[in-house]
């Protein structure tokens, strides 16, 4: 039960953070990101880079499958539509300002492609659909060798504002996490709007969203397309970091991969894909960790254990399923009112 | 407790236990003065497993030997390594890792990719010369990547090694032979294709057909039937590890057809050669490193051999991954021991002079003739063939240049 | 304040036919809600009265016959379209979207007269804001307070009572500034006080709003109480219409619902 | 050869290797029209079989036909496991969530097996001999035939037993209204087990057959999921949708994988799929799924 919380206008209610102390949480969560680079070893920065460009990804399908409800296995084709095209337009010299957006635009086309049979079939149907999409896509990757570099792949020159170069994790980092944070404000502000309504609506039943005057055709494709252009930022980004890329990165298990996040960390909140891309980043990194420190005492663990780092990964998107619907994002909820008036008792 | 399972686990406790002391504890263990480091990603799980684990087994007894044998001058080895689990994030992410936390000199990563993805950062360092166990052409480039060497010969400089071969023996016979490509739809498969099409143009050999398939769970049937309509006299394998390469042999015998069989590097390990032979069928191809029961002609063999029996008495089979991984770290020694005793700092420019200089570098027979770095790679190699008797690959060729 | 919507439409239903495969569920049904006024659609089980909603909404497309809503002939238009020109509606068994809260519920029913472009949604521009905070207003103001439910705003749908659903349902349709308001049972399953209240809602509805109001529900006596036109269908047909007085006398009506008399 | 003898030999080739894939819709057709699920672990399952296939002619040192008998006979156990300890816990779920459980099932049965075996590639010895059939100038490989005659057989007997059987009537009265089939007295959740034991099954056959010719590895998963292709064709739902969808199939990839080269073999049947979702979106003989408002 929160108390000294009073809204006088509507405004105030409809605000992302209502009370004080969340913007004060939210500004030092803020601080501490964005001095990481000063503070941070090369390692954790990498990492974080990393777990940055899978945070988008899971941001954009976090609005298609987790509020709109629409299975899409294309993802990881959408993120190499998107480094691809980043690829190209700045080997022509294009500045990242402008092939990212641009990047973004285009796989939101092909989302809005891929997306055309969710409007005549559901759930499982769709999701072969997508992935057929996934399939054609890494086709064309493979085959495309003018544009895509083929299967040896293709270079990447780096991001650079006004010849500044942005080389090093340092400066990608910088890149990477402001891409983060506006898209996450932006799909948090989406679910404020009709348009996050009607996603949740299309999802829970969407016969009854469209008597109520929800549009289908242009709410489904809309979620595809919204989707997409997170996956496409997000290649767009892994171009930057890497500096080159092949094909075989946009595997299907990457695709898995979002999903697992968007379940573990929770369906259809912008903190549920946070948590759900950091937990799973990192966890073959703590499986590591826990192999190594475990070797000392018993020699056979990290031969056990490294392999099973699938084995864990399966595990968690099970147990989750199975034991916390809402992912992480609940179990975060739970811990938050738990402190809201601590040390006091609720 | 199943055969399989009791060889595998052998092993990667194996791994584990070289994995353990040398990830965590290197960097605890008190640093030498200027301890010359060599990093590595090696894939120790997932599907590339086989060749990490012995990859890594070889880098660790390297160490060990050359340390007893006085390191590098006077400077002691230290080799540290993580498991990429054949994964591209896994892989750059260990990279930064340890050159933030060893900064080594030398790195050995798991694929193509990961040497494109890490090209960057590491000349950007200036003080690391990276290696993979990837042949591809693109990664043998002295201007391109300056800081990157390929330890052996490149998928073209292979096929081109097999032309040459395939057109001296023909060259007594009435009709150049007819030549069929078998390969695998990635990088591994195709890299060395158009090389070895060229060379076979210029040697006036046919290739009769190329036939491309998926790299794994092939459906053999409709590709051997194409086979039997080219009717090659030679069917050349690229880009399979063993897979399917038997199945097309049998399916071949089934159809009437006796093609000779060629595959190089990766594909003459035993898993290979002895599959095929078990159908009659003498497995040809081109390594640029020795099989390890040549210890008559090559000395450093008789070492690598006595350092198992040492430190690793079960582990019967050396796979060319165990060679290439040794004759790679005896190159990285070879730099840095140029370069120490002309007393000058480990930074890029300097090991890729010493490098270039390597033109007639001893190999202690690992790799045949002396080896010529100064392409940032070691282009030669043989022809071993299949002995049913000896079971063993056995030499077909002198060697040969490419 | 926004300005009071337009007056309740007319709506008639001129000879549908509807058939699934072999089942001719409904034949040539035709009939009036007259504007501003309350119709009741009523007949026993399997009568066909939801079939006749569904049709209406779009949702079924009929054989034959046509649907006005005022002057335009709105048979064929999409079902989106639909709530667009005025047709709002609530559901027999309660369609309240789960993953939303009451009044994201509630604020549905204005999707469709929001003309925010998805990339100022994404950027939250201040027009988006505003026709956000507009739209809440209006909620606020003649949905919320009218029906009683600003205590409900942020709990979530499946949390409240059967009663407290529907009362939900009936904002919803209401947020859809709606001419033509169609209710399907919207008291069923409820104790005599709950009927009474949404009794009252329906009435005030209509008294305020002057809205057409389509009702089909099987509670006789609020059906007689606060309808001025009731139609009677059995098995597909329309076998009566009138007001409820004469309705009630109707031989045919009687005889479907309490089976035929026993002639001495 | 005449032109003519290669397309029918192209044809023969892909109709025949249509027959093991069809064994492998039928796994996966199996668990959809049993419990609702599409089983995306069908391909691990199938590698699950053959690995425990070959460990049984390997370690155990059993003649291949035992060994086969005795995987079939675990994986049914195992299948039937998964049912009770992941499936019947999120009954009632979304789709979304089912469809990641079985995802999650096959990361897991996947490191399992790579953690237990490792990367390599093994050859199994195969089950049949493989005497090759010519007709005309045509020549059909020994292996080819063998696994079609036990996949035609396999799937003949489980027409049979839909059909006759009454555990069969048993089971496609859960599949198609369980709740019904609850009241006449069927033990439902026994029903849903038995069907995932025998989709564990049919997979672990259609994996022993391609692992004895293609050779064994993790990698052999992959090769289902081209077979998702074909079930989607055939319509999910339906029996004799994914037999006939997966000959189709496999006379597509071969006439793709002959005429327009190797590299098409992957990806045709998947334009092939997204024609069909448009066209007739619940495949050919799927039956379109009644909303209820």
């Amino acid at each position: 039960m929160r108390t000294a919380v009073f809204h006088q206008s509507f405004r105030d209610d409809e605000r992302l953070l209502d009370s004080r102390t969340q913007r004060a949480w939210m500004a030092a969560f803020l601080a501490a990101l964005f001095t990481m680079p000063f503070w941070g070893s090369d390692y954790l920065l990498a990492m974080a880079c990393i777990v940055g460009i899978h945070l988008v990804a899971t941001l954009g399908l976090n609005v298609t499958t987790g509020s709109a409800g629409l299975i899409s296995l294309a993802h990881a084709a959408f993120m190499g539509v998107g480094c691809y095209t980043v690829a190209w337009l700045a080997r022509h010299g294009w500045p990242f300002w402008l092939t990212l957006p641009t990047a973004g635009a285009l796989a939101a086309l092909l989302g809005v492609v891929v997306g055309l049979p969710s409007l005549r079939v559901k759930g499982l149907y769709l999701a072969i659909a997508t992935l057929a999409g996934h399939f054609v896509l890494s086709f064309v990757f493979r085959e495309w060798d003018s544009v895509t570099g083929g299967v040896p792949g293709t270079t990447i020159p780096r991001a650079s504002l006004f010849g500044f170069e942005l080389r090093g994790d340092r400066r990608n980092f910088f890149l990477i996490f402001g891409c983060v944070v506006l898209l996450a404000l932006a799909a948090r502000n989406l679910a404020r709007t009709h348009h996050g309504r009607a996603f949740v609506a299309v999802r829970d039943r969407d016969f009854s969203a469209e008597i109520l005057g929800v549009n289908l055709l242009r709410t489904k494709l809309a979620a595809f397309a919204v989707g997409a252009f997170y996956a496409g930022v997000a290649g767009g980004l892994l171009g930057y970091f890497y500096g080159s890329i092949t094909p075989e990165y946009f595997a299907l298990t990457l695709a898995v991969f979002y999903l697992a996040a968007i379940i573990v960390g929770g369906l259809g909140s912008v903190l549920g894909s946070v948590l759900g891309a950091v937990f799973m980043t990192f966890v073959p990194e703590a499986l590591r960790l826990l192999a190594h420190a475990g070797s000392q005492w018993l020699p056979g663990l990290a031969g056990l254990l490294l392999p099973m780092g699938q084995v864990v990964f399966g595990l968690l998107i099970i147990g989750f399923l199975i034991f916390e619907p809402h992912g992480l994002a609940a179990v975060w909820a739970r811990v938050r009112r738990t402190f809201h008036l601590w040390p006091f008792k609720t | 407790m199943t055969g399989i399972t009791r060889r595998t686990l052998v092993q990667s406790i194996g791994a584990a236990a070289s994995l353990g002391p040398f990830a965590v504890g290197g960097a605890a263990a008190q640093a030498h003065k200027g301890d010359v480091i060599i990093g590595a990603s090696q894939p120790i799980t997932g599907i590339f497993s086989f060749a990490g684990v012995a990859m890594n087994h070889a880098f660790n007894d390297f160490v060990t030997w050359k340390n007893a044998a006085g390191g590098v001058a006077g400077r002691k080895l230290r080799y540290v390594s993580e498991d990429s689990g054949f994964k591209l994030d896994q892989g750059v992410a260990i990279f930064k890792k340890i050159m933030a936390a060893e900064k080594p000199s030398f790195f050995f990563g798991d694929s193509t990719p990961w040497s494109k993805a890490v090209a960057q950062d590491a000349r950007a360092s200036g003080h690391v010369i990276t290696s993979s166990p990837s042949l591809a052409g693109a990664l043998a480039d002295p201007a391109g990547m300056p800081h990157h060497f390929v330890p052996g010969s490149t998928y073209g400089q292979l096929q081109e090694i097999l032309m040459e071969y395939i057109a001296r023996s023909a060259r007594g016979a009435a009709a150049k032979p007819s030549i069929a490509y078998v390969y695998s739809d990635g990088e591994f498969g195709r890299d060395g294709i158009p090389a070895g099409k060229a060379r076979a143009q210029k040697l006036g050999l046919n290739i009769v057909g190329e036939i491309i398939t998926r790299q794994a769970g092939v459906d053999v049937p409709p590709e051997v039937a194409k086979l039997r309509r080219m009717r090659p006299d030679i069917v050349i394998f690229q880009g399979y590890l063993v897979a399917p390469i038997p199945e097309f042999v049998r399916q071949l015998r089934e159809a009437g057809l006796n093609p000779q069989i060629m595959a190089t590097a990766w594909a003459l390990d035993r898993g290979t050669y002895e599959a095929v032979g078990a159908l009659g069928t003498r497995l040809t191809g081109v390594s640029t490193y020795r099989y390890p029961h040549e210890t008559a002609d090559s000395p450093m063999m008789a070492i690598i051999r006595d350092q198992l029996a040492k430190s690793r008495p079960d582990f019967k089979h050396v796979s060319p991954y165990y060679i290439c991984a040794w004759l790679c770290g005896m190159v990285y020694a070879e730099i840095a021991e140029r370069c120490l005793k002309a007393n000058k700092p480990l930074n890029l420019a300097n090991m890729k002079a010493a490098m270039e200089s390597m033109t007639a570098f001893d190999t202690g027979g690992l790799a045949g003739l002396l080896a010529d770095l100064s392409g940032h790679q070691i282009a030669s190699g043989r022809i071993y063939a299949y002995d049913p008797d000896k079971k063993t690959m056995e030499p077909a060729s002198g060697w040969i240049k490419a | 304040m926004t300005p009071t919507p337009a007056a309740g439409l007319g709506l008639s239903v001129e000879g549908v036919d509807l058939r699934f495969g072999g089942i001719h569920a409904l034949r040539g049904v035709s009939f009036q809600a007259g504007p501003g006024q309350i119709t009741a659609v009523i007949g026993p089980n399997g009568a066909g009265k939801t079939s006749v909603f569904n049709t209406i909404s779009g949702f079924y497309r009929p054989a034959a016959g046509r649907i006005r809503l005022g002057e335009s002939d709105i048979t064929t238009a999409p079902v989106h379209a639909r709530a667009g020109m005025g047709l709002a509606r609530s559901f027999q068994n309660i369609a309240l979207f789960r993953g939303l809260s009451v009044l994201e519920n509630i604020k549905l029913g204005g999707h469709h007269g929001m003309r925010t472009g998805l990339l100022s949604a994404l950027a939250f521009t201040p027009r988006a804001r505003a026709e956000e905070l507009a739209l809440r207003e209006e909620v606020e103001r003649r949905v919320i307070d009218f029906l009683e439910i600003d205590h409900l705003r942020h709990k979530p749908v499946d949390a409240l009572s059967y009663g407290l659903q529907k009362r939900v349902e009936l904002a919803r349709a209401l947020a859809m500034r709606p001419r033509v308001l169609m209710l399907d049972e919207p008291v069923a399953g409820m104790n005599r006080e709950e009927t009474e209240d949404m009794a009252r809602f329906i009435l005030d509805v209509q008294e305020e709003w002057g809205v057409t109001v389509l009702l089909v529900e099987h509670d006789m006596a609020m059906v007689m109480d606060i309808s001025s036109h009731v139609v009677v269908l059995n098995f597909g047909e329309v076998i009566a219409a009138g007001t409820p007085a004469e309705v009630r006398r109707h031989p045919a009506v009687i005889e479907a619902y309490l089976g035929a008399e026993v002639h001495p | 050869m005449s032109e003519w003898s290669i397309l029918a030999e192209t044809v023969l080739l892909g109709a025949l290797s249509g027959g093991v894939m069809a064994l492998i819709a039928l796994s996966f057709v199996l668990v959809y029209k049993g419990t609702g699920a599409v089983n995306f672990a069908v391909g691990e399952v199938m590698m699950l079989g053959a690995y425990l296939y070959y460990a049984g002619v390997v370690s155990f040192d059993l003649p291949p036909w035992l060994a086969f008998v005795g995987s079939l006979v675990v994986i049914m156990a195992v299948s039937a496991l998964v049912e009770r300890l992941v499936l019947r816990p999120l009954a009632g779920q979304s789709v979304v969530a089912m469809l990641m459980a079985t995802i999650g099932l096959a990361s897991i049965i996947h490191g399992g097996v790579e953690a237990v075996a490792g990367g390599d590639t093994y050859s199994p010895p195969g089950l049949l001999p493989r005497t090759p059939m010519t007709i005309g100038d045509i020549l059909i490989p020994g292996a080819v035939l063998g696994n079609f005659a036990i996949a035609a057989l396999l799937i003949l007997g489980f027409l049979a037993f839909f059909r006759w059987s009454r555990a069969g009537v048993a089971l496609r009265a859960t599949a198609s209204d369980p709740v019904t089939a609850a009241t006449l007295g069927i033990h439902i959740h026994r029903a849903q087990q038995l069907t995932w034991a025998l989709s564990g099954l049919v997979g672990t056959v259609a994996g022993v057959l391609i692992a004895s010719s293609v050779g064994l590895s993790p990698l052999l998963a992959g090769t289902a999921l081209a077979v998702l292709a074909a079930i989607v064709l055939g319509g999910l739902d339906s029996v004799a949708g994914a037999i006939v969808a997966s000959l189709i199939v496999g006379i597509v990839e071969a006439l793709a994988a002959g005429y327009l080269g190797g590299k098409t073999r992957e990806v045709v049947p998947y334009i092939v799929v997204l024609v069909v979702l448009v066209v007739r979106p619940y495949g050919i003989f799927g039956t379109r799924a009644i909303e209820r408002l």
